[in-house]
């Protein structure tokens, strides 16, 4: 087991240098460097001046080298300068990441509270008029962009109620505060809640085939008991090994919802690192992302390890 | 038989392991012995049984033959040239001469392709004929494994299991071998339907003079089609000898263990019970000495610590016991 | 002495894309304590939907029991509502399946899932049902009773999860056992150690097993009693003695003559049936088995044969014999 | 025929779903005859004109029209669609069935590459492709296509895995077939099923990511009339008072979408039907 986690680890060291390494060379095919584009925002030609910035940055250095200097602050915690506002990149990075966590978390517990009973339910009642409708608004969900969702949303409260629901650093009440994160968590979760139910459902029927299902229908359990204790433990499992997937899923619509609500947090902070062209901030934030994901890919197979005695044991 | 000279084919310690378990770096931990060390022959026209219960390596022995799985060691000689070491494009030709009947009708034909076209791949594949040549072959060949030529245009899923099989039987002699390796041709089949390609493999034998290497765990198919039989147990042949002799003095413990196991369709006879206990053990983690001994109702000190040799104990009859 | 297992005119059929595929079409038969009757046929001759029937565990739809009764001492199952016979299940009426591979929980323990059978039927305590699960294993030779209880299924040999699927069936002394095609997963060696303790359970509890397998040698050792269905129907029923010595039906005596033997020394052809089973949604309007019989006449095409009693004891549907 | 008759009576979402990506595949087609006037041309007295009979859904802030906007802006989504889920189908599935087939230090190092990129949210990758290579319709549909490449390969190579432990594999080895005959003839073709699954699910998710890089502003530039950046130009501020901005465009992306996964999922369930219920 210890051996297995072991392997796991230099896996997940070998994957994420390989996303170092693919994202440095990726913000670095873009045509001209940084500091053309600084100085054609900016309107300025002082060729002087652009080559001391150029040797501030050390885009004089081999690609190697810039490389290297990177990684290395990378494990001293020095994360480098922001282009744009030039404070530590980690100074901006850290307050965002609550933020993002708990409306992450938030809506990661709406997607599984809601996606895998109601999978469940369409699973049981396969075919029946409840199972369809389930199934066509779930795909409903999925079909709709996360944005489109949020601005609709965002539309509802300014004509039902009159108010919108976007951040605010310091809300004036609990309610608020549950209004500013719940509002949209619920609109990036959805999504995510209709993918869980859809694995869930199709899951469960094949659950629901299995011959030791009817063994326990043999027994004499009653339908409950054969769905609620044998199958649904067995049928959640695989639900289990694709939160990584869900991760990541989920991550494309904070991109978005963020924008929307306004909410600054790291995925907004990912988008106006792109436009603005801070390529030490893109870079360090699309590692940090790649981290999570592995990080949580990792866990998600060690908890796998300790709910399926057959992989539990076999290790 | 044994010992002849005249041998098709010649297997001389035959190995195949399989890593069963690989460490951080890759390295094998453990491996699966499939098959350790067996030796035998096969004459001209004759038919040569393996018989042995799950996991004993009978599988992995047939393809191993082909070079479907690359052997570990040993040699094996096919018509006098050893194939176990030949490169890839002169092991292509000696394909005519050895092909492979599989147990499973439905996953041994490519769900896509018309039956006459599977026939007629392996004609293609060694450029034989011309495409009204090849037809004629494909419908010679069709109607000797007693399928009509008009089933020529159809697919797999519009024949029946026993049908399918005709067509891998077909399929395995278009290239006009001289021996056919047959996995468990039957086992997969309906007991009626059993008998038609039992007997179809056995017309074949007498026409063309097939030699065949007959896998099975049914020991009453294998008495019916072999000429000499050999008793597998975790990647050893125990015992082997003629049919007649295995049959009616099995020496081996296993051997006979394995045939007071097998229910006979008599109720009139109704012998006593002394079935051999416990499971087969796993390949990973075989028994020290003979492999049988944890299992084996007359086993000594001497089995738990001395792997027993493979020796002739009567002319022609070879067994693999310290007891015998 | 009474049969505990009484089934007469029972007729299950599935309603499909192609048409009604009839699985099951008019068995009757009967079981008394202790005793094994075996039902023999080949792959989609309806024996396990028989025995699906009996369990009530036909999925429905697309599966209906359209017609029969099945009286397990004197109660029909067929008319209990879906409560009632949950209640049946398991405590007079037990299955075990082909697959000891897939039948177990993979993420109970062994032991766990023969409790679960005991606490479901009796009113006993959670302790008191994991000793009998114990005590099950023990009766069922399963070495080490207490470790193996507290083991997964997947630690388990496919002829050890057998024997926890009948230490399961038999936790709560059924009257009827049911058993599936219990061997063909199982190697030879290991399907003999099973059949002898089906037998000698049943001799110990008194039993009535009704045994289901395509194996005509396994019938030929364990059974007392058989039937022959083929298409969905019983074509021949006696003792086992009588029908191996003696075979009425035509597919019965080509089924005998097709199976090599061992001991036979096997030198001379097999016997083959021509052809193959016909599709259960496309039944002729004859004898299914005519077109395939040597012996056919022109009756057989025309109209089904009734069974009737060829020898006392001993009844087959043939216009023939 | 009679098979189709009864696919389409049995899968009735799937045939709608059908019906509506036709109906868009037309109208992105015949776009110049459908729509009533020019997306491109302004006109300041039209400027947030609400829905009436001659702006049907509206006029956008510098007076052009919605309808016709989102009527070429079909094109956009088709394109896109189209060539994103074909290249990253495409090379995925080549790049599957290569390592599949092949095994060895190819299938590892493919298999590592494969790792690597699903590290990332596919989003995010594309956003950070269409950052360096620059906005324009084929970036963007590169941006797209290539985070699609590891999720066909993998499935395309555990399904050639599962092919060559099939006998018929085997057979046509025993009879001395080449490896590329077995690949082409009895693996390829068996692959296909899945492939075409995949694809077609594929296709609801890339016009779903072309609309989220365009709102975010890093997808195709002006002047096609992306939905995704119509939304994006009337996001926030027009939510009170120009609504129809803000609904169409959605209810566009939105209905496309649905109609690529409602087809996709009826043609899973008949093409493979153990993947799905």
């Amino acid at each position: 087991m210890l051996d297995y986690i072991l392997r796991r680890l230099a896996l997940m060291v070998l994957t994420l240098f390989g996303v170092s390494v693919a994202i440095f060379l990726l913000l670095r095919i873009v045509p001209g460097n940084i500091a053309d584009i600084l100085f054609d925002s900016a309107g300025m030609i002082d060729p002087a001046e652009k080559q001391q910035i150029t040797k501030d940055l050390g885009l004089d250095l081999p690609l190697v080298e810039q490389y290297a200097r990177w990684i290395g602050g990378l494990a001293h915690g020095d994360l480098g300068y922001s282009y744009v506002s030039e404070k530590p990149v980690l100074d901006e990075i850290l307050p965002r990441i609550p933020i993002t966590a708990r409306l992450a978390g938030l809506a990661l517990l709406f997607a599984v509270c809601t996606g895998v009973p109601f999978g469940v339910i369409s699973a049981v009642r396969q075919n029946s008029w409840l199972d369809y409708i389930l199934r066509v608004f779930s795909l409903l969900f999925l079909s709709m962009p996360s944005f489109w969702l949020g601005l609709l949303v965002l539309m509802a409260f300014v004509n039902w109620f009159g108010i919108l629901p976007i951040y605010d650093k310091a809300p004036p009440t609990w309610g608020a505060f549950a209004l500013m994160l719940g509002v949209p968590a619920a609109t990036v979760g959805l999504r995510s809640s209709a993918l869980i139910m859809r694995l869930t459902r199709s899951s469960m029927l094949e659950v629901l085939r299995q011959d030791y299902v009817r063994t326990a229908r043999s027994k004499g359990l009653s339908e409950g008991a054969v769905t609620f204790v044998h199958a649904l433990r067995n049928a959640v499992l695989p639900v289990i090994t694709t939160i990584g997937i869900e991760t990541a899923f989920l991550f494309g619509g904070l991109i978005v919802t963020e924008t929307v609500f306004n909410i600054p947090g790291v995925a907004r902070f990912l988008v106006e690192a792109i436009r603005w062209r801070d390529y030490p901030m893109v870079q360090n934030l699309v590692m940090f992302i790649a981290v999570i994901v592995v990080m949580v890919n990792l866990i998600v197979d060690i908890a796998y390890m300790f709910v399926d005695p057959r992989i539990r044991l076999r290790a | 038989m044994l010992g002849d000279l005249t041998m098709l084919l010649d297997v001389t310690d035959l190995r195949k392991t399989f890593p069963a378990r690989t460490g951080l770096l890759g390295n094998v931990i453990d491996r699966v012995h499939a098959v350790d060390g067996i030796s035998f022959s096969i004459g001209e026209g004759r038919t040569l049984g393996l018989v042995g219960e799950s996991g004993c390596g009978k599988s992995t022995v047939g393809r191993a033959i082909l070079r479907l799985i690359e052997p570990s060691s040993g040699s094996i000689r096919f018509e006098g040239t050893d194939i176990a070491g030949l490169p890839a494009s002169e092991l292509r030709a000696l394909r005519r001469r050895m092909q492979i009947v599989f147990q499973d009708p439905y996953s041994s034909l490519n769900p896509r392709q018309r039956a006459g076209d599977i026939v007629a791949e392996p004609l293609i594949v060694h450029g034989i004929g011309k495409a009204s040549e090849r037809r004629a072959i494909v419908e010679g060949i069709f109607a000797k494994v007693g399928l009509q030529p008009r089933q020529m245009s159809l697919y797999p899923h519009q024949f029946s299991g026993g049908q399918r099989q005709r067509i891998s039987i077909a399929r395995a002699l278009s290239l006009g071998p001289r021996f056919i390796v047959a996995d468990e041709p039957v086992s997969a089949l309906d007991v009626s339907v059993q008998a038609q390609v039992i007997n179809l493999l056995m017309d074949l034998q007498a026409q063309d003079g097939l030699s065949y290497l007959f896998i099975s765990h049914n020991l009453a198919v294998v008495e019916h089609v072999s000429h000499d039989v050999a008793v597998m147990y975790l990647g050893r042949i125990v015992e082997h000898t003629d049919k007649a002799s295995i049959f009616a003095q099995p020496l081996h413990p296993y051997t006979q263990a394995l045939m007071a196991a097998v229910p006979v369709a008599d109720p009139s006879i109704r012998r006593d019970k002394k079935h051999v206990m416990g499971d087969v053990p796993s390949p990973i983690n075989r028994p020290s000495g003979c492999h049988f001994h944890p299992r084996c109702p007359m086993a000594q000190a001497q089995c738990r610590t001395e792997e027993p040799v493979l020796r002739e104990v009567q002319p022609g009859h070879r067994v693999a016991c310290h007891l015998v | 002495m009474a049969p505990v297992l009484e089934v007469s005119g029972l007729t299950t059929v599935f309603h499909t894309r192609t048409g009604v595929v009839r699985a099951v079409q008019d068995v009757s038969f009967s079981v008394e304590a202790g005793e094994t009757l075996a039902i023999v046929g080949e792959s989609g001759c309806g024996k396990t939907m028989t025995a699906l029937s009996l369990m009530r565990l036909i999925p429905m739809p697309p599966g209906e029991i359209t017609a029969g009764t099945v009286k397990v001492a004197g109660t029909d199952l067929l008319t209990l509502d879906e409560a009632s016979m949950r209640k049946m299940r398991g405590s007079q009426i037990a299955m075990i399946f082909q697959e000891p591979m897939t039948a177990l929980n993979p993420l109970f323990t062994v032991g766990r899932q023969i409790a679960e059978m005991v606490s479901l039927h009796e009113n006993v305590s959670r302790r008191v049902a994991n000793d009998r699960a114990v005590e099950m294993l023990q009766h069922v030779r399963i070495p080490a009773p207490e470790r193996r209880a507290r083991e997964y299924p997947h630690q388990m040999s496919g002829g050890m999860r057998q024997r926890a699927m009948i230490a399961m069936a038999l936790a709560c002394k059924p009257k009827v056992l049911i058993a599936d095609e219990p061997t063909t997963a199982l190697d030879v060696t290991i399907q003999a150690q099973v059949l002898d303790l089906i037998d000698d359970l049943r001799k110990e509890l008194g039993t009535a097993v009704v045994l289901i397998t395509h194996d005509l040698g396994v019938v030929a050792e364990t059974a007392d009693r058989m039937i022959v269905m083929y298409a969905g129907r019983k074509v021949e029923e006696g003792t086992t003695k009588d029908l191996f010595a003696d075979p009425c039906h035509p597919y019965l005596q080509g089924l005998l003559a097709s199976v090599p033997r061992l001991g036979a020394s096997g030198s001379q052809r097999l016997r083959e049936i021509p052809g193959v089973v016909p599709s259960l949604s496309d039944l002729p309007k004859g004898c299914a088995f005519a077109d395939r019989c040597s012996s056919a006449i022109g009756k057989c095409l025309e109209a089904i044969p009734p069974l009737e009693q060829k020898r006392p004891g001993h009844s087959a549907a043939c216009w023939v014999t | 025929m009679s098979d189709a008759w009864y696919y389409a009576r049995r899968y009735p979402l799937g045939v709608a779903g059908a019906i509506i990506l036709i109906v868009f595949v037309l109208t992105a087609l015949l776009a110049n005859v459908v729509a009533p006037f020019d997306p491109l041309t302004t006109n300041a007295r039209a400027s947030l004109a609400p829905p009436s009979g001659t702006y049907w859904i509206g006029a956008d802030m510098m007076g052009r029209d919605m309808l016709s906007r989102m009527i070429h802006g079909a094109r956009i989504s088709l394109a896109v669609a189209l060539g994103a889920t074909c290249i990253g189908s495409g090379l995925g599935a080549m790049l599957g069935l290569a390592s599949g087939y092949l095994g060895g230090w190819f299938d590892l190092i493919v298999q590592r590459i494969a790792e690597i990129m699903q590290s990332l949210p596919l989003l995010v990758m594309a956003l950070v492709i269409t950052a360096s290579l620059g906005p324009s319709l084929t970036n963007t549909i590169i941006a797209i296509a290539i985070p699609l490449i590891p999720n066909v390969a993998r499935v395309i190579r555990a399904n050639v895995l599962s092919l060559r432990e099939l006998n018929y594999v085997e057979a046509a080895r025993a009879v001395g077939m080449g490896q590329a005959r077995i690949a082409l003839r009895h693996v390829f073709p068996n692959t296909l099923a899945p492939l075409i699954v995949l694809a077609t699910a594929q296709l609801g998710s890339t016009i779903l990511t072309e609309a989220s890089l365009s709102f975010l502003g890093l997808g195709v530039p002006e002047p096609y009339p992306s939905w995704g950046r119509m939304l994006s130009e009337s996001a926030a501020e027009y939510i009170r008072s120009a609504p129809w901005l803000v609904i169409f465009p959605g209810l566009a992306i939105s209905l496309v979408v649905f109609g690529a996964n409602l087809f996709g999922d009826a043609l899973r369930d008949i093409l493979d039907p153990r993947q799905g219920d």
